[in-house]
C-alpha cells in the first residue's frame, strides 16, 4: 500500500525527509552494498577537497559520557579520486547523491565544484563553511556573512546544479549567515555542523582527541538544532535542511515543525546503517497514528 | 541473541551469541564484530570485539570490562537480543606450516579462530597476572606473567630470545600497542615481513565511512583499521607514529 | 581534618572551587537558611537590573528528552528592591556573594553597578553580555567584541570591585570577546551562559516555551563549555570562570584541568539545594584518591 | 524511603514515604514536596506532588502517570530511598465552619489531608470516567463524571447550580485550569472571595529562587506558585492570562 506522504526541495519530491550526514555515510557505496539507502531521500557525501587530505592525527573519535566527539579533519581522497574513483561507482546508488565539498581558502569552493561539474552523477552540492579559513587565521568562513555570501556567490558562478551552505554553529550568528547564503544565491542552508567539543583527562590535563576539540554531537542537543532552524527558517526563504541530534522518528517531525525542509541523520547512522529505514517507518507511523 | 554468558576470569567475560549461517561462513579469523551494548542512546556508538570463534550457528567472543560500555555489556543476561553488526574487517591471511601467535593480555582474544584454521603452532602468551592470563586450548604454549603469578615471570619480549623465527611460516602478533611495538622491533627482518598483527583504534562505525579509526601507515597517512584491517601486516604500520593513541 | 586544597581568584582564596550560577540560587538567602551553603565558594545572585522586570509569560521551564529550557526573562524586582530588601538579608551570606547584572542598553550596565556600589554586601559583580542589546535588534551585547569592551570599560570606571563578563556561546566569538573584556579592564570572564535551545510539539507545531525560544542547560553540554573554558583561557590571563553542564565532581575537574579557575554549578543545584556540598566532597575525596 | 505502593486506580498510584516527624509538624495542608524521581541525570528536574496525607511518621502521595518523570516513579519499588525535599510552598488558609471542596481528577490528591483539617465539609468531585475518579473519605460526597461511569455525567460546572454557597465558612477548589477557570467565573462574588486555588506551574527548584514557576497575578505581573502558593487565593489570579499554560 503505497502511503500518501511526500516531501520536497530542490523540486524533486521524495517518500522520506531523511539526508544521510556528511562524513557519516561515505559516498553511500557501502550502505548501498548492505542494501541500507531504503529510507533515504539523499545521500551527502563526505567532505571532498581539491587536493587528498590524510586527516588529524588519531585518536579521532572520543565516546563522552553523553555524546561523540570527532576530530576527522575532512580526509579524503581529494576531488580527482573522487571522480576517478568514487563517483562511478555511486552512479548505481537508489537515490540521488549530494556532494559536500570543503577548502581552505575560498577560492578553494568554486574549483572543486568545477571539476565536480565534470562528472553527471552529483544531484547538488553542500558546501562546508564550517572549517576553518586558513586566510584569516582559522576562523570559521561561516563566521563572517560578508565571507558566506562571497563563497555562496563563487559557488552559484560555476555551478549547474542547486546547493546549500553548511553553517556553523560555533562562531558568528547563524540567521545572518543564513541571510548572507541566500543573498549569494544558495539553495538551502544546512543548520548546522557540529559544536566545538573536548574532553579533557583531569588526572593528566590531558585533552583526549589529539587534536584538542573536535565536533560534538549527540541526541542531547537536538533542542539546539530545534531552535536554530526555527530561527534561520523564518528569516530565509530557501529551504533549511536540519542537522544535529536526531535519532528518533520524533526528532524528524520536530524538527520539520521548527520549518526544516528536510532533515539529516549523521551520528546515528553510524550506529544504525539501517537507520534510514527504521526512522522513515516511525515517522510514517507517527503521522499516521496522527492523522485523524 | 545472546545464548551463553560466562566469567573466565575476573572481570573477563565470555559471550555467546547465535548467528546466521551467513555470518559463520564469513567469520574468518581477525575478523570483528560491531555490537550495540545499550538500548538507551547512550553511548552512542558500537563497541568492536574480535571474534574468538564459532561454533555450529554461534559465536563467541571474549571482552574485559574497561569503561562503560563493555560494563553495560557485562550486565546483559542470555536470552537477550543485542544489534550485532558483522563479521566486518579483513581477517589474517592464512599459508599452511606452522604459526607464532604472540598474544598480550585480552589480543589472544582472538586466537582461538585463527588456532582452528592453521596447520600447527607455538603460542606465546602475556598477561599482568593470572587474573588476566586466557586459556587458548589446542596449542603449545608458554606463559608469561608480570608478577609471575602463572608461568614465568616477566614481560613478553623475555620470551622472545629463544624464538627460532624461522621455523614459522605466519607469525600473529596481538596485544596493547606499545606490546607489538616492542615485539616488533626486537624481531629478525624475516620474521617481521611475514607477521600480521591485529590493530586496535577507536571506531565510529566500523565499517569504512567514517575515518575515525586511523591507524598511522609506514610511509605516510593512515590505514583504516576497520576495512583496512583490523589484521595488517606489521610492516605497513607506522610503530612510531602509533605511540599514545590508546 | 583540614584538607590542604585551595582555589583562589580576585585575591582571595576558598576551600572549594565551586560557585553558585546566577539564577539557580536567587540571592542566597534560602539557601542560607536551609543551612545549604556549605561548600560554595560564593553565590552568584539573579540577574539585577535598573528596573523591576516581572519576566517572561509562562510556561518559562520545560524540559527535554536530556536537558532543560528556561525562558525567565530576567524576571527581578530591580536594584532599588535589591538595595532595600535583598543586600541587607544577604549580608549574614557566610560566604561572598557576586551580584549579576544585566540590561537591555549598554549604559544600563554602570548605571546599576554605580547604585550597588552603594552596598557594603557584594564581593563583586558578574556582568550578562549574553542578554539582547535593545538598541542593536535584539541581538546579544555578547555577539560584537567591541560592545563588550565598551561595556567592560563603562563598568571598570564605576566599580571598586572586581567583576567577570559572562559571555554568551550563541552569537559572535567567545575567544574574541573574551580578549575584548579583558582589554576593556574586566577581572574574569564567565564561560558561558546557556545554549539557545527550543522544543516543539510536532502534532501542534507549536513551541512549549511561551517565548519559543530559551536557554537549554544539560549535563550533555559538558564538552562544550570544556571546549570554551580551554580556547578562552588559552586567550586571556584573566581568570575563566567556566558555567555549564556541571552535576559530578569529576566534570569540576575536568573544568579546571581544561583552564578554569573557578567553576559554576547551576541547573544541579535547582535539583540538589545541597550540591555544593556535595559536589566539593566528591572532588577532595577525587583528589585525595589521586595523589601519591 | 517508599514503604508503600499501591496502584490505587489504573496508571493512578498512591505511595507512603517514611519522613521525619519535623516534615510531618509542617505538613500542612496543600504544601507539597519535590522528588527526585531517577537516580540517573535525567529528567533532570524533580517533580512536584501534594502531600496527601500523612499519617504517624509518613506521608503519602497521589499521582498519576503522565510523562517520563511520573512514568519513572511509578516504576520504583517499595524499599528504595529517593531524594525529597519539602514540605514547600503556602498550604490553606483554615478557618472554622463548614467547607466546600471543589477537585477535578487529580486535583483532589491533596483533599485527605484539609479534610482532616476542617470541622466539616461537602465534596465535589468530576473526573473523565470511574477510572480517574478518586476516594476521598470522611466526607460527604457528590461526584459526577464525563462519561458517566460513576456517579452523574457531566462536568464539575454541572453540579455548582444546586450548590448554596453562603453555607460555607471555606473554599477549596482544585483541577486543571480551565475547569478552575469555569468554576471560579460561574460563582458568585461573595464565594469567589472565599475561596483558595492550588495552582500549578512548572517547576525548576521548588523552593523560590528561579522565577521558573509563575502564575500570573491578578492586575499584573507574575506570583511563584512555589513559594507565594501553590495555595492562593483564587480573587489573586488573573485567569484570563492562565489560558493554555498546560
Ligand atoms: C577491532 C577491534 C577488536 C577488539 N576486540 C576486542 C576483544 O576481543 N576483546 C576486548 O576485550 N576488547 C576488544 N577491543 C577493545 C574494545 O572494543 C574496547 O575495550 C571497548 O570498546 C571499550 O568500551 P568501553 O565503553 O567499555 O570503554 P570506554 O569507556 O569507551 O573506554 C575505556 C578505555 O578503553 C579503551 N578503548 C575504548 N575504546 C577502544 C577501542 N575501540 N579500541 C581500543 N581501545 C579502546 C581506551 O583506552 C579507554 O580509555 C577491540 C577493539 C577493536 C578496535
Ligand atoms: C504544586 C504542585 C503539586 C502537584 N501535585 C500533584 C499531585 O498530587 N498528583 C499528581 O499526579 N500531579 C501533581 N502535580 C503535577 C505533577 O507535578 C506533574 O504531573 C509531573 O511533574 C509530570 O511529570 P512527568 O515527567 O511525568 O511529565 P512530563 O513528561 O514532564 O510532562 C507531561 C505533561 O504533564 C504536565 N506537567 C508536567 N510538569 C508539570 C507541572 N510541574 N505542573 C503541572 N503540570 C505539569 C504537562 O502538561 C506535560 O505535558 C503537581 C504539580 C504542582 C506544581
Ligand atoms: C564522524 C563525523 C564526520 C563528519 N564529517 C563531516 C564532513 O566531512 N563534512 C561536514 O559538513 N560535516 C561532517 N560531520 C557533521 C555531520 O554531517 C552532522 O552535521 C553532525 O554530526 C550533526 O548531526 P548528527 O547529530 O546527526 O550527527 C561529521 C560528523 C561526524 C560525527
Ligand atoms: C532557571 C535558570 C535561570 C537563569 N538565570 C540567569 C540569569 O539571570 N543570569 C545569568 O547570567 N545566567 C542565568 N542562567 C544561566 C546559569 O547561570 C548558567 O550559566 C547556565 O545555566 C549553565 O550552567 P548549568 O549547566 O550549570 O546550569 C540561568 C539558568 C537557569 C537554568
Ligand atoms: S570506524 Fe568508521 S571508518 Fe573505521
Ligand atoms: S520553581 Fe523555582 S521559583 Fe518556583
Amino acid at each position: 500500500m503505497a502511503d500518501p506522504y511526500r516531501w520536497s526541495f530542490w523540486k524533486r519530491e521524495f517518500n522520506s525527509p531523511i539526508l544521510l550526514a556528511s562524513g557519516t555515510a561515505g559516498f553511500g557505496i557501502e550502505l548501498m552494498e548492505q542494501g541500507f539507502l531504503e529510507g533515504a531521500a539523499a545521500v551527502i557525501s563526505k567532505a571532498t577537497t581539491l587536493k587528498p587530505r590524510e586527516g588529524n592525527p588519531p585518536p579521532r573519535i572520543i565516546e563522552t559520557r553523553f555524546g561523540l566527539l570527532n576530530s576527522i579533519g575532512l580526509a579524503n581522497p581529494g576531488v580527482d579520486e573522487v571522480l576517478k574513483i568514487l563517483l562511478p561507482q555511486a552512479a548505481d546508488l537508489p537515490c540521488p547523491l549530494i556532494i559536500n565539498v570543503a577548502g581552505e581558502v575560498v577560492e578553494e569552493f568554486p574549483a572543486v565544484i568545477e571539476r565536480l561539474e565534470e562528472s553527471t552523477v552529483p544531484f547538488g552540492y553542500e558546501v562546508n563553511v564550517s572549517c576553518p579559513n586558513v586566510a584569516a587565521g582559522g576562523i570559521a568562513f561561516g563566521a563572517s556573512p560578508e565571507i558566506v555570501e562571497r563563497i555562496s556567490t563563487l559557488v552559484k558562478r560555476v555551478s549547474s546544479r542547486p546547493f546549500s551552505v553548511k553553517l556553523t554553529p560555533n562562531e558568528g550568528s547563524i540567521v545572518e549567515s543564513a541571510k548572507a547564503a541566500e543573498a549569494g544565491g544558495a539553495d538551502a542552508v544546512t543548520v548546522c555542523n557540529t559544536f566545538l567539543g573536548m574532553k579533557v583527562d583531569w588526572r593528566t590535563g590531558k585533552a583526549l582527541l589529539k587534536r584538542s576539540v573536535g565536533g560534538y554531537s549527540s541526541p542531547a542537543l537536538l533542542p539546539l538544532t530545534v531552535a536554530r532552524v526555527f530561527k534561520t527558517s523564518e528569516a530565509v526563504k530557501i529551504p533549511v535542511l536540519a542537522s544535529g541530534g536526531v535519532n528518533r522518528a520524533e526528532d524528524i517531525l520536530e524538527l520539520l515543525a521548527a520549518g526544516a525542509a528536510m532533515v539529516q541523520v549523521g551520528t546515528w547512522l553510524m550506529r544504525r546503517p539501517d537507520a534510514a529505514f527504521e526512522l522513515r517507518e516511525g515517522v510514517i507511523s507517527l503521522l499516521e497514528s496522527d492523522s485523524p | 541473541m545472546i545464548i551463553g554468558k560466562e566469567e573466565i576470569l575476573p572481570g573477563i567475560f565470555k559471550f555467546e551469541f547465535k548467528v546466521s549461517s551467513s555470518f559463520i561462513a564469513e567469520a574468518e579469523p581477525g575478523r570483528f564484530i560491531q555490537l550495540e551494548v545499550s538500548h538507551g542512546p547512550f553511548p552512542v556508538t558500537r563497541r568492536p570485539f574480535t571474534i574468538s570463534s564459532t561454533y555450529g550457528k554461534s559465536v563467541e567472543i571474549i571482552f574485559e570490562v574497561v569503561g562503560r560500555g563493555t560494563e553495560v555489556l557485562a550486565e546483559t543476561d542470555v536470552g537477550r537480543s543485542l544489534r550485532l553488526l558483522g563479521p566486518l574487517g579483513r581477517g589474517y591471511l592464512l599459508n599452511p606450516g606452522k604459526w607464532l601467535l604472540i598474544g598480550g593480555g585480552l589480543g589472544a582474544a582472538g586466537f582461538p579462530g585463527l588456532t582452528a584454521k592453521i596447520d600447527s603452532g607455538l603460542l606465546l602468551l602475556g598477561a599482568a597476572s593470572r587474573d588476566k592470563l586466557l586459556t587458548i586450548p589446542g596449542l603449545e604454549t608458554v606463559a608469561i606473567t608480570e608478577d609471575g603469578s602463572s608461568g614465568r615471570k616477566g614481560l613478553i619480549t623475555d620470551l622472545l630470545g629463544s624464538v627460532r623465527w624461522d621455523s614459522f611460516s605466519g607469525i600473529a602478533l596481538c596485544g596493547p600497542v606499545p606490546m607489538m611495538k616492542a615485539v616488533f622491533e626486537m624481531m629478525p627482518f624475516p620474521a617481521q615481513a611475514i607477521t600480521q598483527v591485529s590493530a586496535e583504534a577507536r571506531m565510529g562505525c566500523g565499517w569504512g565511512v567514517c575515518e575515525g579509526c586511523s591507524v598511522p601507515k609506514a610511509g605516510g597517512g593512515f590505514l583504516k583499521c576497520c576495512s583496512d584491517g583490523p589484521v595488517f601486516q606489521a610492516e605497513s604500520i607506522d610503530w612510531e607514529r602509533c605511540e599514545g593513541i590508546h
